[in-house]
């Protein structure tokens, strides 16, 4: 049996149980909630946005960003939109709230009350409630996006989706194997599908709500293979409950035509894939993520990283880049680095907007053997699925059929190990259990010989932590002193 | 030196998970018993798995900012059940926003962690401190 | 008569005179100049450094720098060599002195002392004199290249290179047009010719001495064919007077095809033009300078023009990197801007050191129009010399065959204007009285046709102004608002 | 207005002739008779130039840093020669290194200097001030 659309019933019923889970949750109303977003003009809608830069083939800008507290919070937007240039805004979520763990997130607010300087990474939603999310969204020209890392985030998604917010990130398995540690699959995917109701229902009231899937998963030499089949399957998933506006991302993973290979692909699949499971009524954007491992601490390197995925997201054509900033290896970002961060990118992207990348048959040569991983994984979830997508990939996540590295969910099979070839592209040196073609896993094998031979070692474990702290330590491959 | 053990893990509710593999993998490599909480780990957690295998030192991670919260009290909930002798090792991006290191440790030390380290930390210079700390407790290298 | 090597007593009697130009001249002694170069160690050689990074396809990064008193100079030069990592150092001499101005060099030096800063933008080599040079060069362990701007640099040449410097930028053509107004072509190619065989003389007894006629020329939305053809006809003159390691240059134009292409053209063009005239003894190097044009004042965004730079240089394979800063568009760097700009550059470079860029026809093809356009104006330059290229040279410059844009020196002709196409690419305007092939005139009016289309305007000189403004203000084409 | 004169250049050992180039083609759209000396003016041409045009005003750039020791003088010299009115005006990277324009400013204005400009002067701006600095010395535009 494939996985369906929730029915009205069940996701009605489930939501009482949600709106009971803490007292802000109380009250609120679906029509409500509606008839708000109704009130939001088009130019703060954020799948408009997504929209207007798919047809306009611009790349828009976003950065990552919250505090304890609502005027703090407020504040630090308003300065990324003017000062940043920012063209989307984010709500960066606190990791107590992400866990659920609303009263920690009470005790962080106090704390930070009291120390007059934020003390939680990112935006307490669920506790300052809907009035308060509201006072948010009204005070900013941009749309906002909320992004956090939730396995559960019902709540989270009913409040400020009521609030005002039109965007949301996150999924079943993206928000689960990176984020969390004990959380059951079935669980975070049910959860998620809730949500992804929660935004068919607004979307089938004629309100836009936009839908990101977490691209970079731990965003440590992820494989673009890995992250392209959780993309497809989030977005499998979030269509399913009649989400419109999907955005599909991938983090960076350093080699340019690696990059911009993994963004056509992924484009590409998502829309076969899509295709072949019916759905031909959405708006498909992507989001292409700055370097999301380890930074270097000099500020002059961070920028140098900053502005090399501008540019890779550029000539990727990535509908939107989230963008770092020089703060990244040591901290949460002050408004200013955050804004720096920004215009670094908007320099680049601008030098760019008229340039082309010519993408030929090296490209082209990378784009077909990422779609090749990701079809050869995908064969295989929807056999253990019976067909099913979804239900396929939370057996394969157990089987490590599909595997993400680094990560830290128990579900997770870990077995995964990349490291780069000889010239930087990320490829696998462990499968671990997945049922990868051999002539895929011979053309691996064969590209770190390369590099080994060159390095003068043997392939070796110690690769993986060299790669790791490359580009904090200012490289792309961590070759041997 | 197989028989001296670690508890390693990362604390509240971070979920950073790359460091901390290699903080296993570095230490086992040194020729410590390495017994990592991985992430997530609570303070009970810590202290019950010092018990447990008897650790002389607990190093405990803080990736994400919430350090200052989550890492209040642990030292005092050693004495209670007993580890007063127990070397508490801290390190990571331990508060919210870029601090000087020198800020930072000062916060840290107050709370009775012995030492603080940077992200940026040397583990080859972890490991001779650890030895030299070590050494102090009486332990024979 | 094609334009041979400076006999060895023409050389001499003229060396007499350059000597008595300043006080520090008098007394120096090429044997004692052979001598002190013989005892500098190859590792500190420039000329060394230039052939190892062309065996092993290593980009190595150069910044500018100079202040006015010597101590100061050396402090700065041993800081960009270890906080800034610098594989080359510069002494960039300052415009005074450039000019033959000691006297009001020496006012400088003295209202620096006076004010305890350096009131100079550069190190006055020539009034600090020999034994100081000596000092700056054996302060640090990295090879030393005298930058400079000077039409007449002999007496600068002959105190630097007893002095320790085993690098001299600069060139006959490159060295007046965009740095003089009235010196004549005649007298500065004479003087240069005068330099260029004291650095054959040294080769001639085995001191290597690396060459670098100055490639970006205005550095303002110079086309690649200019600066190409005078980077070819320097690098004559100076193999023709037994210089071998010489480095040509090319200031970055901002779009990514057209800069990989113009440094792929130079390395073919100058192999052939060498070839022709018979050179076969010689080593080629490249240099590719970051943004020459106007910089952005803010520093982040500064930060992306310099990354972006980096970025070019390293898939444009130039052997070394002239890095820019942060303070660019404000004034002279401090030495902890000065890092920066090289850590920020290390970091892209590093990033790209296993990366290549796939150069395919659409690379193929703007290296070819470029060689064309070049053949172009050496056709002419040939036949205006009577077969001597030097010769022909400044006949062509007077009449407008050779153009620089925005030149200040009042032999140029002026009149060709350059302005952006629609993707960016650098094109003609106005040809002036360049004999460019009708073909290829087509070409760069139609590419400028659909600029002005999409532009909704007409071609016009505003583009121009636009453009030179674009990078400046965070674009690289100049649209209209 | 094609009667008001000014004269323009870019003092001292000053090559950057670009937005010298930049400032002579605006002001002559502006409708002034701009009388451009190009780069490397001493400060008698520049005077020379002012009498014989009988021009309101000069516009002086310095571009490479020698700012500070190029126009000292140039107002005593004006006064001199019988310009005690002349309107002087200077723009550019006047001073060695960034520095804020406030300090630019107030060194430049006790040299004798009525206005003094940045390298990110908004030249339109600039025609209005101008305009102000010309009706307050009387002519009519
Ligand atoms: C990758 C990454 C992620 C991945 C993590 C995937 C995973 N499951 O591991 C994802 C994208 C999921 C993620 C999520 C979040 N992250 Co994060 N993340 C990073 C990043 C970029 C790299 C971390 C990393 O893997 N480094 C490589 C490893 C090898 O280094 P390391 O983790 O620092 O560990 C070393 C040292 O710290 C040291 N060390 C660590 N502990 C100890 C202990 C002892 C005793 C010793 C001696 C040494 C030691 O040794 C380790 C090995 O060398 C860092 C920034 C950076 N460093 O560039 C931010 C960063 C850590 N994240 C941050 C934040 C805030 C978050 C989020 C809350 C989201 C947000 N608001 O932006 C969530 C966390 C949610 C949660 N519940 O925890 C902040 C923390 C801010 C602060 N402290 O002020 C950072 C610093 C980014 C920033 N500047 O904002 N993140
Ligand atoms: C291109 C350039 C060059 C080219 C110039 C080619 C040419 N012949 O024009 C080359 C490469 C040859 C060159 C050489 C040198 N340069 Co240069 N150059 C630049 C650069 C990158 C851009 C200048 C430019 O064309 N800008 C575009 C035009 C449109 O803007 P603009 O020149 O600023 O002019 C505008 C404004 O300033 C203003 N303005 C100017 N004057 C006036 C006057 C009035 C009354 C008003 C209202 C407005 C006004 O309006 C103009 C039009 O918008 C600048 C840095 C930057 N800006 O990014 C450095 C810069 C000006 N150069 C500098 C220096 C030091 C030199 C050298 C001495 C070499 C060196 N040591 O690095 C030599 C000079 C030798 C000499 N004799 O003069 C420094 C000056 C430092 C300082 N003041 O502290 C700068 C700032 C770079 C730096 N940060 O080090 N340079």
């Amino acid at each position: 049996m494939k996985t369906g659309r929730i029915s009205m019933d069940e996701f009605l019923s489930e939501r009482e149980q949600v709106l009971k889970s803490w007292p802000t949750g109380e009250g609120l109303s679906l029509e409500k909630g509606l008839e708000y977003q109704g009130t939001i003009p088009v130019e703060k809608n954020f799948a408009h946005w997504m929209k207007k830069a798919i047809d306009e083939k611009k790349t828009l800008l976003q950065p990552r960003a919250g505090v304890a507290l609502v005027d703090e919070h407020i504040k630090l937007l308003q300065y990324l939109e003017t000062e940043g240039q920012a063209d989307l805004l984010p709500t960066t979520i606190d990791a107590y709230t992400r866990q659920n763990r609303y009263e920690e997130a009470q005790t962080g607010i106090a704390k930070s009350i009291a120390a007059k300087t934020s003390l939680l990474n990112g935006f307490p939603a669920v506790n300052h409630g809907l009035e308060e999310c509201r006072r948010v969204t009204e005070s900013v020209k941009s749309p906002i996006q909320v992004r956090h890392g939730t396995p559960d985030a019902r709540l989270l998604a009913e409040i400020t989706l009521a609030g005002g917010f039109t965007s949301f990130e996150g999924g079943g398995i993206s928000y689960n194997i990176p984020y969390a540690k004990k959380v059951s699959l079935e669980t975070s995917m049910a959860h998620w599908r809730w949500v992804d109701r929660l935004i068919g229902f607004y979307e089938d009231h004629g309100i836009h709500i936009n839908r990101e899937p977490f691209g970079p998963l731990t965003g440590t030499l992820v494989p673009p293979f890995v992250a392209l089949t959780v993309a497809v399957i989030e977005g499998i998933a979030a269509l399913t409950q009649g989400v419109k506006s999907i955005t599909l991302g991938y983090g960076q993973g350093g080699n340019l035509v690696q990059d911009v290979a993994a963004m056509y692909a992924l484009r590409e699949l998502a829309d076969e894939y899509f295709k072949r499971e019916g759905f031909n009524d959405y708006e498909l954007s992507t989001v292409f993520h700055q370097w999301m491992g380890g930074f270097p601490e000099d500020e002059a390197k961070a920028f140098s990283v900053i502005t090399w995925g501008a540019t890779v997201g550029r000539f990727a054509k990535a509908t939107k880049i989230i963008v770092k900033t020089p703060h990244e290896a040591m901290g949460i970002p002050t408004k200013e680095a955050n804004a720096q961060g920004l215009l670094a990118s908007r320099q680049a992207i601008n030098m760019l907007s008229e340039q082309v990348l010519p993408v030929g048959p090296t490209f082209r040569r990378e784009i077909d053997l990422i779609k090749a991983e990701v079809n050869c994984i995908m064969d295989k979830i929807y056999e253990l699925g019976l067909g099913d997508a979804q239900e396929g990939s939370i057996a394969a996540i157990k089987a490590g059929v599909l595997d993400v590295p680094f990560a830290p969910a128990s579900v997770n099979h870990g077995k995964l190990l990349p490291m780069r070839d000889d010239e930087g592209y990320i490829r696998i040196y462990n499968w671990g259990k997945i049922p990868m073609a051999e002539e895929i896993k011979a053309f691996h094998a064969q590209r770190l010989n390369d590099r080994a031979k060159s390095e003068g070692r043997t392939v070796c474990f110690q690769m993986v932590t060299d790669d790791i702290y490359a580009i904090s330590k200012g490289k792309l491959v961590g070759r041997p002193r | 030196m197989g028989n001296i053990n670690i508890v390693l893990g990362v604390i509240g509710f971070d979920c950073h998970s790359v460091g901390n593999k290699i903080l296993e993998h570095f230490f086992t490599e040194k020729g410590y018993s390495v017994h990592n909480l991985g992430v997530m780990v609570s303070q009970e957690e810590f202290i019950n798995a010092a018990i447990e295998t008897a650790a002389p030192i607990i190093m405990v991670s803080s990736l994400y900012g919430h350090g200052e919260i989550d890492c209040a009290g642990l030292r005092e909930k050693c004495i209670e059940k007993g580890l007063e002798d127990i070397l508490l090792y801290v390190g990571g991006n331990l508060v919210v926003g870029k601090t000087p290191l020198e800020q930072v440790e000062s916060k840290f030390r107050k709370m009775g962690y012995d030492r603080v380290f940077g992200p940026d930390a040397d583990l080859e210079a972890v490991d001779s401190i650890l030895r030299v700390d070590l050494k102090e407790k009486g332990f024979s290298l």
